[in-house]
């Protein structure tokens, strides 16, 4: 009951900082935290990054192993994205098997990487209806302060851009490395107080009762989409949150990949 | 939108395969207190999709530490009957079944009054008899309906439907062949009177114009599945009040 | 608390109800409710149907996959029942791995129908010791209003004695039809105030100690009995039981099947 | 009961196949207050089955929502050990043990004077070490003579043996062979003192006329193996009398 | 609440005891309960053993199946070990998926076997890479008086020194036993208000904070250590234990081995 | 320790692979403080293992019936994360990270003053993300800074190393290569301070005096990894009061 109080005042508080034109950390409602990306921290995964977004903290690592196609798509690698909301990262996490949240986390950024076609995904097969690369793509959150998602879909990214094909540990010959087609970058956004806030630090998530992930690719087009929250958008409002979207999007990619 | 390519035609002489406009519903059948154990329940049939929704409640809500002071709990279980598809599905919750439970929750908390019952529960299940893609979607009318069913203040019905993009046009309400081979599916909710988006997610590929067209496409057609919901309440309620008088 | 009372209250009703001869719904002891049985309603499916009896609404659903045999009869194929009590079709049904309940309901079910022979296995296999088909019968219960055993039952024959195998979608040969050898009704029962009632209503159900499933064929033969409940039964009500059990299956038999 | 053609001969002149005639029960051997932490317990052989039962409680109900505010809950797990089967048993609960633990619970409810203890829990365990056919029926024979041993008040014991049809003849208790082979399997609880049926399964084929054979069979073997329960009970009640009066 | 005053005057009683020099069962502080190891009991089992240690009760079962290799070792057998602590042992066992006491038994038993190499897992393969002896030794609880380790050890080494192969039963050729060729074997100490107390009981093992085993082979060397509870322990304690623990061992090995 | 035989050829012109003498810890490397929403952090490098440890807590117990009246409970998880291991590691609890979990919870009881905290809980998290042996004392080590960032209450750090044998040498601190192919492992935590042992595990074949001999080094490198350790918390300590100096 305690927390709940002190949650009501945090949420008060965001508001009437939001209707003053002000935000917590004192940014501007579209301006991003602090991003930072550090590559190939995990020698033990074929591709790993961590990404920083002001304090939240996300460690990506991807590893390939040898295995079956589906038998639908014989000629294809398969893509396995998964994320971990271990208790580390908040208070509010517990151990156990993946939540809603997290399955959501990991199936938005999966998405968003089948979406734009991002991995040529034939590439990946060894023998046909036999031996494929399965990709797994792992999230592991280390420091949950807010926009995980964009966080979480920006290490993706990162990671496969250069991940290294363990052709000579499986004994197999190809490659060393995966062709990357598009390079979905994910933009979240939280309306307050009929205002639309660029990537929502952890109190802000908690007090917005709407959501929009935007995942848009280099030429502007979008591939992944997810409104999240109890609440309602308008169309206007999801066209504004769109376009910034695109927008911010082209701004990190230029940056960061 | 399983990343694959556009093997299949799914567009000729400017119909679908199966005879629809671009802009045209499949079939939409809506019954209403289907169940008799159920507080509230529907049955919703959207082309071959077939689908129960029941709603248990407001009662008390377990375990205790997940009670919420402020108002009910809502929760949705969104499941697939084995037989529903196309290769046996195992029982039981798997990923993609809680991420839409979650988000079809989330597209029917706007309009509940959850305020009225503090610490209590509502419970919601869409049970999926038979699928060709979109349930997601019909799970979200016939819940809409149950709730209402089960007399839980609402400040209005959701609606929900998809559209996607198929041999490169915007069309309305894919079925499982054009899902299967399409280029991006949408799933839209929304609270029709105020034309304010419950639940939106993307798949597959769009500019930001065609993300535009089908999003009104989307809305338009909520409109319709709207009224119709809205029919089958009236119905309903307008047979309870005869069998009133009647006894 | 506020519950158990309304139990009682309820459980009390019933008992003076059949006491003075009478039941809540006005049926005669012996006397079933409406029931319907609605077959193929599924088109996913290579079997289905779906059966009321009174407000109870069940629907079983038969799907055939490809599959191995078990190692100790190579040239059979293999028959899973199933039941999921879905929290949909009753308030005190709850999610989560099937209990016992629904474990018993399955395997009632299961042995009927095996107890029988009803379905000749040895047709089901396509390469000995290799491919048998795999035929998976689940229970999918919509609205407990009692006696789920029956209905179940009486779902799981129905749809066995149409189903279509499916041949061409997995690219093998063989005939289209199973032969059906018998078909296996379930009868219960309940004892309240030393009376013997047929098709328990829920608080029928809810208020006897002692059930009885009686399961024939349509010689006459016992291919399946299940006691349940935390009560008893003399030898010469079970006698009486398994009287009333063939004889209505007779019936049921000649009108649903 | 596994629906096989009955390929093996079960029965030579008159006898079964281990030397038993129709009507003869395996050896027995009851050994009580076999284990010390336990409240009560009981060590069964029944042929080459062998099981170990024991009680604990009344004691606490956890979890409280499951508690019964009328009488005590009883709880029945039957659990074989990984090496008591043939092949090695994966540990844990399966379909079938989940479904023996309610019949042999409800095999037990009516001679449990629940009602002296609401809101408690009283737990029968009841480990299979080495199982031949019958396993169930030595399990709920065990626990009978185990929840004596825990001093838990009850109306009379039940006692429980199986009977079985095999070339063709109705005969009592089957082994495994006998099981694995036969036509049908029927395992029978009974409280001896009132004849009265408290658990009941019938798996396989049988006339009307085998069935009432059969059953009457099974009631008369349960008066016997309802002595070897009570004499038991008799010897440990006076062993421990015996160590009182040396003290 | 009740029951932990009744633990607190249990752990003062023990307390007050050892600090007399004596021990509840009359026992000196290196002197073990009786030990008994009764062979071949299950008949289903390809080698059992029950061991009783006082009170303590255990009953060890080994299975062999066939069955894969692990990759990184295609030449030699699996040997899998696995402990329940079944409720009906203890007041304080649940049922359920192992817990960290029964994981920490059996992979302590399990290290000290692998540790002596006491099995030749290279003589447990059939054909390199595709088939070998899987062993799976099951320590099964039956009453938990107090050290089940050091029971639940000897009952491994007990069953594991006359295993019959069942090569009939799997058609295969071979030997028909198992050479084995170390005999480890658990003592187990713990620390009770600075004494070092062999085997203890129930409730010396609930009073004490720090617990000792250490596993020893024939020839005196070690093949095992854990130390385990919410204490510690000093360096010259560790070497008067393992003192203890090789000479204890040795004398169990020649009564019961 | 997987019982394989000796093939690779450990130590040469008496140097370890890697370069390090017998008695050599790997290189380490401390940053407390490096998680926002965890009350105390600490990342840890041990040569190639990463590991980070978070403490939450004293904070309520859940579930109630698991409190302890009189002192708080420590719970301990230690997880690998899914890329952190050659072979993909699948992610949840196995049976090795569970036992991992209680003895690294045993080696920090005796030192947290839970005393100060009845009914309450004090969670350890240590998250390897990369992993070369010796995991587990990286994750002691780790956690051990972690509590004292957190402000728990405790009566000293625990420091922790294995030893192991190699090439029939005692060696300190085995890395991968060497604990792949080596005869023998030895984890091991202590209380520097005062030379208390509080944990211990012993895995493949030593001698006694090889054990003595073990233990000793492994002792003495705890010392140094005390050392480490302490600076590494004095230098947070004195950032945040040089910051707080600044205000």
């Amino acid at each position: 009951m305690g927390l709940e109080i002190v949650d009501d005042i945090r949420e008060d508080y965001v508001y009437d900082l939001v209707k003053s034109g002000k935000r917590e950390d004192g940014r501007g409602f579209r301006e991003y935290r602090q991003i930072s990306v550090e590559r190939d921290l995990i020698k033990r995964a074929e591709g790993s990054a961590r990404v920083k977004v002001g304090d939240t903290d996300v460690l990506v690592g991807v590893k390939l192993e040898l295995g079956e196609p589906f038998p639908d798509t014989p000629d294809k690698g398969v893509l396995i994205t998964n994320a971990e909301l271990v208790p580390l990262a908040s208070p509010g996490f517990e151990s156990g098997p993946p939540n809603e949240n997290s399955i959501q986390l990991a199936r938005v950024v999966d998405r968003g990487i089948r979406g734009s076609e991002t991995t040529d995904l034939e590439k990946l097969c060894i023998e046909e209806g036999e031996k494929v690369w399965i990709v797994f793509i792992d999230i592991h959150i280390l420091d949950d302060n807010g926009n995980l998602m964009d966080a979480a879909a920006l290490g993706a990214i990162a990671s496969l851009l250069n991940i290294r094909i363990p052709n000579e540990k499986y004994g197999v010959t190809g490659e060393n490395t995966l062709p990357i087609r598009d390079t979905p970058v994910a933009v979240t956004m939280v309306k307050i107080e009929g205002n639309i806030l660029v990537d929502p630090n952890f109190d802000e998530e908690n007090a917005a009762t709407s959501k929009l992930t935007v995942i848009s690719n280099a030429d502007g087009t979008l591939s992944g989409m997810q409104k999240s929250g109890s609440g309602g958008l308008k169309e206007e409002e999801i066209a504004e949150m769109v376009e910034i979207g695109i927008e911010k999007a082209g701004e990190i990619r230029e940056s960061y990949l | 939108m399983k990343g694959e390519e556009t093997e299949v035609e799914l567009i000729k002489e400017g119909k679908r395969l199966d005879g629809r406009g671009f802009e045209e519903l499949r079939h939409i059948k809506i019954d209403v207190g289907v169940l008799k154990r159920a507080d509230g329940s529907c049955y919703f049939e959207l082309g071959d999709n077939k689908v129960i929704a029941a709603v248990y409640g407001p009662r008390e809500m377990h375990p205790r530490h997940a009670q919420d002071a402020k108002m009910a709990v809502v929760k949705f279980r969104y499941n697939m009957a084995p037989f529903s598809t196309d290769d046996r599905k195992r029982p039981g919750p798997d990923r993609r079944s809680i991420e839409i439970s979650k988000v079809s929750r989330e597209a029917l908390d706007p309009v509940i009054m959850r305020e009225y019952y503090p610490k209590m529960a509502i419970e919601v299940y869409a049970e999926l008899l038979q699928s060709d893609a979109g349930t997601r979607t019909a799970g979200i009318n016939a819940a809409s309906v149950a709730l209402a069913d089960a007399g839980i203040p609402m400040r209005d019905l959701v609606s929900s439907v998809a559209v996607g993009k198929i041999d490169g046009e915007m069309v309305l309400d894919l079925n499982a062949m054009e899902d299967n081979h399409g280029e991006a599916d949408m799933p839209v909710a929304m609270i029709a009177r105020t034309n304010t988006i419950t639940a939106l997610q993307m798949d597959g590929r769009l500019t930001k114009e065609e993300f535009e067209r089908g999003l009104k496409l989307a809305m338009g057609a909520c409109h319709q599945i709207y009224e119709l919901q809205r029919t089958a309440l009236i119905e309903r309620y307008s047979k309870s009040e005869n069998k009133k008088e009647e006894e």
